[in-house]
């Protein structure tokens, strides 16, 4: 395992310090593991709080930050953070207008944020809506199984809800918000290699030269299938014909993520985004906002995902809304 | 031989329950490595190395202390699935068991029954959905078979612990239909759940604390 | 060789026709693989094109736009562009008030930027100037060499003298500018693994498991030496050492950049960044401002640079001032 | 057996250096990965690529026309170092050689000359450097001595073509001092520079054409 740390036990530590050294504009709680933002929010607004395992940088700590996130709570790699964290980070950023919780739809994820919710609403009173994502085209949404993962739409919401709290909208309507973002976005992504979890010391499956993985998600486990290895054309196909047998995308504008995994270079990724901008076209898509890098990733995994978000004026005009986090800056 | 559960089998328990996770850290991983997200090793190992310092720094002398210990230190420093889901299990085993330092074998079956539905209460998982729950529910099926057979204490957990065991290696030709091995749909089949091997690990170790 | 592409031999051209899909703001020149601003800059200011060989992605095309660049050349994937391509960029973006041609210090950049620049002057009239980065500390600067590599200190050069540009300094001020950002930076980089260049379609160079490259330059070239693998401790030392024995840094306030070769991903490099940091405040290094992620790559390759720049209020304000490209973006 | 070079020898020995370009572009690219980064292979390869696709549009029928052609088509589609060092060389040769269709030996070797002398030009180079003057730099020599030794054209051009691989794989013990191979210190020994390489094709090509 060839990674840039100090041993497997302390990355996140390490991690984190890193963070509260290059970004003045957030604050680490390094016991409870929160990125908060160092300049609170006014009083009367909606908090939001997200968080999720580590490894997926920028997600969720880098879009800490006027516009965004008001705290994230960091898990262990590829662990969900504990009621603890989340609680301390509920507490910490209600404005007395409530929390909203972002949640992306894993077993541990969901469980540890219920029992958050309770724990905050028990003990500090503070109000608490909850917002799961769940995206991911490539996992059947049934009753056997765990629901679709939540994964690339995730961004865009903490974008979009961000600015709806920062406009003071009360906890109902971003909660509202939320849920509409989380409604209409669909992603579907894929793997040319596996990636490694520090602890584990090794790739967390074995993938041959000929061979990709798609359907993946963003905790470096297995596709749902796996494919020999293709064209950025044909890769764009496989990712995008799900996507939009999944939902209706035409008539509205869209705002359209390609996401890197971590370890693929932009060339490739404003490659990949080449051959699904033409396919969206193709398909009567109207395209209206486009995100391009690495923003919810699995490590070093080499790879990317594509997010389709159906929108509406509010949903641009609130993502054209000034943001000023590490992870997206503009208008401010 | 024992006829009672005391808060010294329990320690011990606990403690040998830590020792495996450690032991069995890379096993579980590998196992979370085919289906899961390769953390379940250092998961169980993190949290348990936890609940090994909680318990030095303070030594509850009660069931329901020790107990609620252990689960809320799970659930405070494990996260993922298996946080809540052992931390729930254990808060869950103290609530029954309650203010006192020992129990009988129907004591000790009834906490760990508590202990195993509150992991389905936050789980919903059912038999069969590949999870901890299929070495769960065998082990506790076998602990009470073997209590009304007349077995002491020690016979009922060797009994649980061999059942959790043969229920960990039922799981391999299941699908998943919970946590995130359910994703890979027709691809978990053929791997052992790695939360029903922590589990056969919790069998395990009761039954040599009572052996 | 596992990459997100169609074929080695179209990466350039089907990268940029993604760039061009996902960035309203930037407008392509597919013949002369040129990427403009969409919005020209007004008449009387001095342009700035930059450019070099493809694979180092954002730098140069993402830095096109207010506040930064007016054109970027790209050469195929690590070979820099022709004068061809470099003299119809400067033709186009002068408004009549000369160009700033930024070079890094490679025989074949400066050899091609050399012919542009001659072809321009004797074609057109265009007023050119040059800087020419050499910030790498890897390699001494002797007769012996072909001068040091520009490397990392070209990012904060092109946004810090972007913005000079951008107020209305002449072509003097502005190269005089640049010349004392060349002069004040210097960078140090490192390989946890080679990459693959796509027309060779196999690793430049093997790494064993237990080693690292320190000393690289940006083209997957292998570094200065080899060293047995280390803690991000031992790293962020053997790059941070080199380049306060190369220069004082102290008494100024620094700008430092903690890069990413592309492979490696955020988590790692926010971590790296937490070293450096306590070695540079060790040091009596102020650092006034900080960049981490991904900005001069080298492909896939794993790995991490530093560069430290000795600012002053100039440089801090121009620093500070208004950007808005794809790569780097602040302040609107 | 030729005592003037021609426009067709000319073409001809474009188009086999085309060719050669083209079967060693792995080659080129493999001597660049260990001391360069990997392009040579695919630069030379695209140029020639190029030179052989303009020629083939307009076929100019005086040898300053030719090499003008090829020296302007290397230099807008190779980029990289080579790109205006074989560029300007191609350039110089056409200066020198002017509008006819063809060259004494006295004359191909002023052309060659000066090709090698815009390369200086450009790069600066000195010998031993290891660059493609180490191998352009003896190839001249040879020719020269070979046509001072009254030898035929296609005698100087297999001399100079000997003399340019010799001067290659001399290159291979040096440290370079020029070109990015230079960043690499001591670590450059060893390796053959892949532009003399490059350039001893250039002569065995001229060798083929003139033989
Ligand atoms: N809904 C559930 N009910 C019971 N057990 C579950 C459930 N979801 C997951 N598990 C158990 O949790 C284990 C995974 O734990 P772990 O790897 O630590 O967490 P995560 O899946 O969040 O990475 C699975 O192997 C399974 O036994
Ligand atoms: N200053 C120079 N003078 C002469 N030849 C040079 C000089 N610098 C580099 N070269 C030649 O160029 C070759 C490399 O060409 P190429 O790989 O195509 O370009 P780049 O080095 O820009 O990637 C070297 O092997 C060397 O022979
Ligand atoms: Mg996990
Ligand atoms: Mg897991
Ligand atoms: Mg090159
Ligand atoms: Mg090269």
């Amino acid at each position: 395992m060839k990674k840039l740390i100090n041993s497997p036990e302390t990355v996140l530590a390490d991690a984190l310090t890193g963070i509260e050294a290059a970004d003045p504009s957030v604050r680490v709680d390094h016991v409870n593991r929160v990125i908060y933002r160092a300049a609170p929010k006014v009083d009367g607004k909606v908090a939001l709080v997200s968080g999720g395992g580590s490894g997926h940088e920028p997600l969720h700590g880098g879009f800490v930050g006027y516009g965004m996130l008001d705290a994230a709570c960091a898990g262990e790699v590829f662990t969900s953070p504990t009621p603890d964290q989340m609680q301390a980070a509920t507490k910490e950023v209600d404005r007395g207008a409530g929390v909203l919780h972002i949640v992306k739809n894993y077993t541990g994820d969901v469980m540890n944020f219920e029992m958050a919710a309770e724990l905050a609403a028990a003990e500090s009173g503070v109000e608490v809506a909850t917002v799961v994502t769940a995206d991911d085209v490539a996992v059947q949404d049934s009753l056997y199984t765990a629901g679709r993962r939540g994964v690339g739409v995730t961004v865009l919401l903490e974008k979009i809800v961000g600015a709806a709290a920062e406009e003071g909208r009360d906890l109902a309507a971003v909660k509202a918000i939320a849920d509409k973002v989380a409604a209409n976005g669909r992603s579907m992504g894929m793997a040319l290699t596996s990636c490694t979890v520090p602890a584990a010391g090794k790739p967390t499956f074995d993938l041959p030269e000929d061979q990709m993985e798609i359907g993946i998600g963003i905790h470096g486990e297995p596709g749902r299938h796996r494919e020999p290895l293709a064209s950025a054309k044909d890769i764009a196909a496989q990712l995008v014909e799900p996507i939009l047998a999944d939902a209706d995308f035409t008539g509205d504008p869209a705002i359209v993520m390609l996401n890197g995994m971590g370890g693929s270079p932009l060339i490739e990724l404003y490659l990949m985004y080449g051959e699904v901008a033409a396919l969206l076209e193709k398909a009567g898509v109207s395209v209206a906002r486009t995100l391009v890098g690495n923003y919810i990733t699995s490590l070093d995994m080499a790879g990317c995902s594509v997010t389709v978000l159906k929108a509406d004026d509010e949903i641009l005009s609130l993502w054209d809304a000034p943001v000023e986090t590490a992870g997206l800056r503009w208008g401010r | 031989m024992s006829e009672t559960f005391t808060i010294a089998h329990a320690r011990s328990w606990i403690d040998g329950f830590a020792s495996r996770c450690d032991e069995q850290k890379a096993y579980l991983t590998e196992l979370d490595s085919a289906i899961g997200d390769a953390d379940h090793g250092a998961n169980m190992a993190r949290g348990m190395g936890a609940v090994r310092g909680a318990l030095s720094a303070d030594e509850p002398q009660a069931l329901d202390a020790l107990f609620k210990a252990v689960g809320m230190t799970l659930v405070s420093s494990v996260g993922g699935a298996s946080g809540p889901l052992y931390g729930t299990f254990f808060l869950r085993v103290g609530m029954t068991s309650g203010a006192v330092d020992s129990l009988d074998g129907a004591g000790l079956s009834a906490s760990l029954h508590a202990g195993v539905k509150g992991i389905v209460d936050r789980g919903k998982a059912e038999a069969e959905d590949k999870t901890m729950f299929d070495a769960m529910a065998p082990a506790l099926d076998a602990l009470d078979a073997s209590l009304a057979e007349g077995g002491d204490l020690a016979a009922a957990a060797s009994a649980a612990a061999e059942a959790a065991a043969a229920g960990r290696d039922a799981t391999e030709p299941l699908q998943a239909r919970k946590g995130r091995a359910s994703y890979l749909g027709e691809r978990s089949i053929g791997h052992i759940d790695p939360g029903a091997a922590s589990t056969a690990l919790l069998f395990d170790a009761l039954a040599e604390a009572l052996s």
